[in-house]
Parts: structure tokens; C-alpha cells; sequence
């Protein structure tokens, strides 16, 4: 098997794909918002709840989409489940650096983060599109 | 079987298959979306850019003259390769994209009115709608979707049932993107006994099928350089001279025009009322030699060959209980569309393409038809003339590859 | 008076220059026309279509990624070159005409109403002139010219003059393709100040001066690729991306669609939004190039050369008493309209070809200029980077040979 | 000098350039049509009197263009005049296959006309239009 399939399909990744964490919609939100990769059709939609502090207190998402985007969403929400806006902002920034394989440097992702594992998209830079869909749709639930 | 099939140093023909892809060979399954290009239409190309090039049709020095021959000269192959009866019937566009675009724009301009009716269909590609939704837009005329078959075929009888006495145009794919069905000529009969105008997207039929626009009848006809070997970068529009000549024109510029004072403006006659600007001069020629280059090979082989690519490849597929393939005849042209079970047609694409295996996954600009079809997105593979049997054959392999990989 | 003069062997960069015109080298002072294409630009299209073509944006194999990344990056490129915000405000057209029929369409559509007012100038290209003419055509807008000075400058007093509250936008060329005068940039202060839009027809100016949209703060700004050493069928429209995100969409069709239902359509974001179908890509590369290429030599350095070789040949031209040159002062950038005292432009323009000589005789897309000049056509020579001072001399000598010739 | 120039302006083109013969308008005229060259904005007006029989009683011309196209009128008019319609019309397709280098075969021009003064067009495809623009507007005229 090709190494950049096992670097994109990592057992963690196709775990997610096929079992998402977090999937349906929070019972009580304040946020929400729609996404889609128009490449392909794919939909996703984030809810969340965001309390007086601005720590998200719950995150869900729904939809449909291959492996890449639900193991990300899936990932995302676990990831920024009680973290403040602030930092989950942050967090968004390496994400997307990270998949795009951008060189500037991660400021609260490591190596050891779940989310590490999505690396081996930037090997396929149409599938950054892919990786990041449930992440646009959290920001702009965000920036309503 | 293999009479059918061309030569396979045909290869040979295009450099782009020196190339390996993560070193294995290429295996180009995408000619649907954009044919790779002949040796000889890129040197044409360099040779023109190199020994002839210049503006058209205003200069009079040796390069404008050579320039200009080559470019009408390749009006005048395209003319021939679609049979259209005189040079003045042929447009050079951008894309087909554009052509329909500006026959959706004067046509509604010259003929209709609020209320009146165009017919498509749920399978048209997005190229072929949302110019009409334009129209919708800004002038409110009306647009209705002829429905398909199960094997992908425009369903002829609802498509009759559409046309009443506000019905003015159709516009309808000459060969499906998705489902490789072509387009049943009758359907212009039908226009033409209830007496509307008809355009037929012929984008995937032209690199195909042998185009006699005088035989089909149709009013329009429009098709891409692209995808017929052709260089990026230039669209035909073919249009029956009595009605390109009584359309307004589309862009405004230099070119295009008799006489500009400040106050008024008269038009240049056809072809050059509808080629404003510097039109994709060097485009256009390399889409003549595309055409030669087809000729050479001959367009009825293209489509034997190209046939029995499919035929083989859908044999093999159905074979896969995993496969679903969609549009159940068995015309397939040179495009098949389907999905692996449970798996994305992105996980699929990006799984062959590390074979070295380029086929498209998405929606193949036709959302409509995808949510008739229920799916989001499906894989399509696609032929061209540089295609062969042993490819198909790495192609099932990969896919049996990829569902073991996925299923785990 | 040599310092500003690029090295001669700049010619060498140019595959044409090795072709003899009936045994004569090739003069080539056509460029305002179409400028020749250095072998770079030429080998990169070759190399894209030989190791790495297909279509765009849509696909998710390797070859997809690699054309689109190109792609892409030539949009990098020409954002860089004008010195845009963000590649958001890059949008590729086939031509400079395509651009300005966009901005014409798109801008009076969300903007304007009948009885609203257009300002242009006597000197436009007729590319500048016809897309607003269907305006006033079909929704009543008024259009004003502003006059010239006799030096062939917008005369800015009579411009501003011109505006009155239903004043939207003004479309003005950069550089005139007749004088080679340039526009003050004061234009746009005066637009500003009166609360109007203003586009500029770059055209003549992208490959001659360095072009900064930030400073010049125009609203749009439109060129073509053939004319900077692109290849054909590629042009550039730049728009304030708040604007461009405000303006409605042109075309309609595959790659500029957010999401399509039978009944509806949202539109991608920018750029996207305005490149309906497939773009011309190779040739948005080739320009990419072409930027490199003018880079490479630096486009002051262009600006002064093509000073050094305007001044001189003027110089010399005025010592003819039988050469009347159009526009009376001595800012002529890379261009210089001229008559021959009693002889026609277009036996100039025979008589010189056949010396290997390549300029332009004609009206220049500026028939309303012509008219105010109070001539049918006159020739025009036009400088690029490939020109030097030893042909001025060649052709100066063929005037006056021209002269004797048609004497007698 | 060029013999490619030499064969474009013979003396007779030169000397018709510059002196054109039937310049003006037909006293009594019953046909005619105004035709000009996009390409310089050249123009030209044609007048004609055709009698009952689609005799050409008369005809002339008035306009402004390069030496090329005012030649050519000048030696049309010279040569159409007292041809009928019909005759005329074979000269105009003769004229124009000269001109265009046509390798169709010549049905009423000859070497000895002074028409064929004009044939060194052929290698200036781009003067084509010059050496056409009176007859076209000819044959406009006649059309009506
Ligand atoms: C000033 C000016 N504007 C517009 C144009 C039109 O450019 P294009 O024909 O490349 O669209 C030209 C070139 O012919 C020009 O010189
Ligand atoms: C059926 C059909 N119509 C229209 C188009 C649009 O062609 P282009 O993008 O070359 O304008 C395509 C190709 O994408 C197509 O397959």
C-alpha cells in the first residue's frame, strides 16, 4: 500500500470516517451555521453552544461526506469541545496551516493531537477542501 | 472485439504520457472533462507563436496576413468537421460555456418576452442552466426541466409534453457528461413541427461522434476546443446563418463593428459581429489541427474505439457486486458514472490517483442530476483515443484494491 | 542616451526574429497591436500541456492539482505585477473587450438607471466605446466624451466638467494606442472627489509602465495578455473586491456556481464568480510567464527603453517635412502616429512590409479619434522590449524611400 | 525596388490613383449605394444609370482611399460602362478571382484589359478589400 494513502487513511481517520463522534445537533444551541464543499456536493452542519465566557460548552455537527471531511468534523468537535472562542480560533488557524501544509508554525497543535493525524491531506491539496468544511462552517456559526 | 480498437501507440501521439504519476504510468480517465493534447497541435501552437503570430484581421503586414489565414482557416475546419454549410455559421468563443451563454442572452433579447418558455433538462451540466436562470432572473421567462429514462436518455415524450405556444427555445446535451447517452435526433423534430428553436450542448458528443449539424437540423450547436484535443482557451458556436444574422450582438468592441460615430454604432457581418477583441486567435488555430489530427485518425474510429473501451469496462464493472453504475442501458459512449458502495467518490479518486489513475469525482457540474440520482457525487471515468484495454484492466484491479482498503 | 537602451541581444529571447520577411529581417513595430512572445513563455505552454494538463478546480488527481495550482499562481502573479490587495480582485477574462463588456453589463445592471450618465473620451478604443453604446442602447444610459488636448491628453477641466450628480462611472484608457500619451493620474482624484466610479483601459500601459492599482486607487482596471507578452485568448479584469463582491454575475455556468437546484442558483466566491466554464488556463499561465519575463528585464527598465527608442524616432521623424505626426508634444511612450504628406496609410503600411518592416495603417479601433483628427487612418509604429535603435534608422530610410516612390 | 511592389502599383494604378477617371456622380442616375473598408475607414459612393435593357449608360464614383481602391473604381467605372448587368456581373466575379489570386479560370477579362494591372493584389491578401470596395458597392447597388 502506497504510503500517502496510509499517511491520509490513517486507522484513526477511517475510525471517525465511519463512526463520527458528535454527530447530530446539540440539544440547546446558540449557534449555527451550513456549509458545503461545492467540489463535490458534500453538506455539513455545525451547532453549538457558547456560554457568557465564550467557552464553547457544546459543539455538534451532522451532514454528509467522505472519510476526510466527517473524521475531521468528527475530530474538530472533540477538540474544541470546552475550549474558549479564543483558543479554538486558534486552534482553526494551525488546523487549516497544518492540512494546507503551510509552513508557519503551530501554536497549539502538536504532534500528539488526534487532529495531527489529518496531516497526510497536504500530500492531496484538493482534498484540503475536504479536511476543512466542518472547520469554515464552526468559524462563520462563529462569526454570526 | 479488438478490430474496433485503434492502434495503442496512439500513446505515442501525446508527450504527456511520458510522464508517471508518483511512478507509475498515467492512466488518463478524464477526457470528458478536458482531452489531453496531440504532439502536433502543440508544436502548431509553437510554431505559429514563432514564425507567424501577430494580431488578425486589421493589419496588412506579412505576420497579420499569415495570422489571419490561419485563423479563418481553421473556421473553415470546423465548419467542414461539423458540416455546417458556410464559414459565416461559425463562432469562435472562449468555451462552450460562453457560446451558450451569448445565444441565451440574444436569443431572449430578439425573441422573447415576459412569461415565455425555454425547455431543459434535470440533466443539463451547469453550463447549460444558469445562463438560462439568468433569464429567468432579469426577464421572467419561464423554465421547464424534460425529465430521463432510467438508462439516461431524455425522456422524448415528457419533453414533447413541455412545448405549448409560449415554448420559444430548448436546450438540451447532445451526449450526457454523466450517464455517455446521446441525445436521440428526433428530439430536433420534434422542435421543429412545434416550431421552436433548439440548441444542442454538443461539448462531450463533438470529441465523439461525427457532427452533421445540416443533418441533425438543429439552430445551435456548441461545443469546446478543450475537450476535442484542442488547446484551452477556445469554444465554437455554431448558429444557422439566417438567425445568427438576425440576432443582436453579444459583446461590443473592436472588431465586431462597420462604423462608430459617438452617436451610433452599425455591425460587421457574420462571423465578426460576434468576435469582439482580439478574438483566442492561436486557440482557435490549435483547434484545427485538433481536428485534423481526429480526421486523421478518423472520427468513426474514435467512436468504435472509444465504444468498445466502454462496452469492456462496463462488462467488468457490473461484474463488481460493490459498483453501482449509473443510467442502466447499456450506452455508455465513452463515459461511465458510478459509486463503490459506502465509499466516497473522493476516497475513490484519491485512492486511484496514487495508482496513477486520473478520474473525476463530484458532481460533475450537474447538481440537479445528482440529487435526481439520490448521491451527492459519483466517480466518472472517461475515454479518449490514447486509451487502451490493459488500462482498464489495472482500473478494475485498482478498485477491487481500493473497496479491500476501505472495508477494513 | 544608450544607458536607458536594453541590450540588443534582447532579441535573441524571441524565437521570431530569426524569420526574414521576403529576405529582409523582421522590424517589428506592431506591439501596441500584439506583441511577440519570448521563447519562455512559448516552452512553459509547451511544458504545461506535455507534463502536466488537465482541467481546474474540479478534480482530485494529480494532474488536476497540478493545473490548478498553476493556474492559480499565474493569478499571484498578475495580482503582483498590478500590485492588487488580493488575488480575489484577479479576474481572467479572454480580453481586455471581454472585461469591459463584464464591467459595462454587471456595473449598470446593479448601478444604474435610465437618464444616469457614462463618461468615456473622444479617444477611446472602440473596445471602450461599444459596451457602453449597448447600455445607452437598451437601457437609456447617456454617455458624455470628454474632449482632447492637442498634445492628445483627456483634457481633465472638460472631464470634470462633464460630471453632475447623475454621473456613475468613467472609463478612460490608461495610454492612448494613437498618441501614446498617458492619462494623469489625476483622474481619478477628480472621480473621487465627485463620488463616481472610474475604470481604466490598461491595455497600451500594462506593458509599459509599472502599474500600481493601490496608487493609481481606480475602481477597475482592464488589460489583455497578448499585449504584455502573453500568449492570445487571456485577459485580466481587476476590480475593488468590495466592488466585484457587490456587481452581479456575468456569465453563467460550471465553476462560478455555489450551489444549483432546479430552481435556484448561489454563486462561488471570488474569483470564481466571474470565470464561468472552463477558464483559459494554459493561457492565464503563459501570462504568468510573460509577467516573469517582463520582470526578469525589469519594467522600468522596459518603460525607459521603449522612452529612448519613442524620443528618437520622433526626433527623426519630425526632420522629414513630409511626416505629419499626431499629437503634438513629445510624450509618446512606445507609440507614434504618423501620415505621409498625400500618401495613404495602407501603401505606407505595403510598401514598408515589404522592407520587412510590420506597423499598423488603419483607424486603430478609434474611429471617433479619426474623426476629430480629420483622417480615414493614419500609420502607426509601436516599440517593444525586441526593438532597437538600427531599425528607427531602417525605417526611416524606407519613408523616404516610400516618399520617392509614390512621387512620381 | 521590390518587384512585388513594382507589380502592385504598375503605372496605370499609380496614374488612375492619383487622377481617377468618371469621379463624381451620374447626372441621371437610378441606382446607387454607398460601400466602405472597416479596416481604414475608407468610403466610397457609387452612381449608376441603367437603361431598360440593364445596360450600364453610365456610371462614377466619389469617395476617398488609398491608390489601390481608387484605381480599381476608376477602372471599373471605365469598364463597365455600355456593359449590360449581365456582362458586368461575369467582370465583377472575374475581378474579384483575380484579385483574390483565385485559381478559378477567367471568363471575360484578359492580360490585355487594364483591369489586370490590378492582379499584383494577389500578394497582398490584406489589400484585397482595397482593390474590392467600388465593385462590392457596385454590386450593392445593383442588388436593390
Ligand atoms: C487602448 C485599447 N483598449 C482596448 C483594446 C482591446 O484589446 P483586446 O482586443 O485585446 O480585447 C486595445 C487593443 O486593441 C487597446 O489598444
Ligand atoms: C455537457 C457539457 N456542457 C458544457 C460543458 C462546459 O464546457 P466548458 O467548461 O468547456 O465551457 C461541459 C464541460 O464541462 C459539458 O460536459
Amino acid at each position: 500500500m502506497n504510503d500517502l494513502l496510509k499517511d491520509l487513511y490513517q486507522e484513526i481517520i477511517l475510525d471517525h470516517g465511519q463512526d463520527p463522534r458528535n454527530f447530530g445537533e446539540c440539544e440547546n444551541h446558540n449557534k449555527s451555521a451550513k456549509g458545503h464543499n461545492p467540489l463535490c456536493g458534500d453538506k455539513v452542519y455545525v451547532t453549538l453552544l457558547v456560554d457568557q465566557d465564550d467557552v464553547i460548552k457544546d459543539i455538534k455537527f451532522s451532514g454528509e461526506g467522505c472519510a476526510i471531511s466527517i473524521a475531521s468534523a468528527s475530530l474538530m468537535t472533540e477538540k474544541l469541545k470546552n475550549k474558549s472562542l479564543d483558543e479554538a480560533n486558534k486552534i482553526f488557524n494551525d488546523f487549516t496551516n497544518l492540512v494546507k501544509g503551510s509552513t508557519d508554525e503551530l501554536r497549539l497543535l502538536t504532534e500528539e493531537d488526534s487532529l495531527y493525524a489529518l496531516k497526510g491531506v497536504e500530500a492531496f491539496p484538493m482534498r484540503v477542501k475536504c479536511a476543512t468544511m466542518a472547520w469554515h462552517t464552526y468559524k462563520s456559526a462563529t462569526n454570526e | 472485439m479488438s478490430k474496433a480498437l485503434l492502434n495503442s501507440n496512439i500513446k505515442d501521439d501525446f508527450a504527456i504520457f511520458e510522464k508517471k504519476i508518483l511512478n507509475k504510468d498515467l492512466i488518463y480517465f478524464d477526457t470528458a472533462a478536458s482531452a489531453q493534447k496531440p504532439k502536433i497541435v502543440i508544436n502548431e501552437i509553437n510554431d505559429f507563436y514563432n514564425n507567424h503570430y501577430s494580431n488578425v484581421s486589421r493589419g496588412v503586414h506579412t505576420l497579420s496576413v499569415e495570422s489571419t489565414f490561419k485563423y479563418e482557416d481553421s473556421r473553415k475546419k470546423v465548419k467542414d468537421f461539423i458540416n455546417a454549410k458556410s464559414d459565416n455559421e461559425i463562432i469562435f468563443t472562449k468555451s462552450a460555456t460562453e457560446s451558450i451563454n451569448l445565444v441565451a442572452q440574444t436569443f431572449c433579447e430578439r425573441y422573447m418576452k415576459q412569461g415565455d418558455e425555454v425547455i431543459l433538462s434535470i440533466m443539463e451540466h451547469h453550463s447549460n442552466l444558469v445562463p438560462w436562470y439568468f433569464l429567468r432572473e432579469k426577464y421572467g421567462v419561464v423554465l421547464k426541466f424534460a425529465m430521463i429514462d432510467e438508462e439516461g436518455k431524455i425522456d422524448l415524450d415528457h419533453f414533447s409534453s413541455l412545448i405549448n405556444d409560449k415554448t420559444k427555445i430548448a436546450s438540451i446535451t447532445h451526449l450526457s457528461n454523466v450517464f455517455g447517452t446521446t441525445t436521440n435526433k428526433e428530439i430536433v423534430k420534434i422542435c421543429r413541427e412545434k416550431e421552436i428553436f433548439i440548441m444542442l450542448d454538443g461539448c462531450q458528443a463533438a470529441a465523439h461522434n461525427k457532427i452533421d449539424v445540416q443533418d441533425l437540423d438543429c439552430d445551435f450547436y456548441v461545443f469546446s476546443g478543450h475537450k476535442t484535443y484542442g488547446p484551452s482557451g477556445i469554444g465554437v458556436l455554431y448558429g444557422k446563418e439566417n438567425i445568427l444574422n438576425d440576432l443582436p450582438p453579444y459583446q461590443g468592441g473592436g472588431g465586431m463593428i462597420s462604423e462608430v460615430t459617438l452617436d451610433s454604432v452599425s455591425f460587421a457581418d457574420l462571423p465578426a459581429k460576434y468576435e469582439a477583441g482580439t478574438p483566442p486567435l492561436v486557440e482557435a488555430y490549435g483547434l484545427g489541427i485538433a481536428i485534423d489530427y481526429m480526421n486523421s485518425i478518423g472520427i468513426e474510429n474514435i467512436m468504435l474505439h472509444e465504444q468498445e473501451l466502454s462496452n469492456y469496462a462496463l462488462k467488468k464493472m457490473k461484474e463488481l457486486e460493490f459498483v453501482e453504475i449509473y443510467g442502466n442501458g447499456n450506452e455508455k459512449s465513452s463515459i461511465i458514472s458510478f459509486n463503490l458502495n459506502h465509499i466516497h467518490a473522493h476516497e475513490v479518486a484519491s485512492f486511484l490517483d496514487v495508482e496513477g489513475i486520473a478520474l473525476r469525482a463530484g458532481h460533475h457540474c450537474c447538481q440537479p442530476l445528482m440529487r435526481h440520482l439520490k448521491v451527492n457525487a459519483t466517480s466518472r471515468i472517461s475515454f479518449g483515443v490514447y486509451n487502451d484495454i490493459k488500462e482498464i484492466e489495472v482500473f478494475i484491479e485498482a478498485l477491487n484494491k481500493c473497496k479491500d482498503f476501505f472495508k477494513k
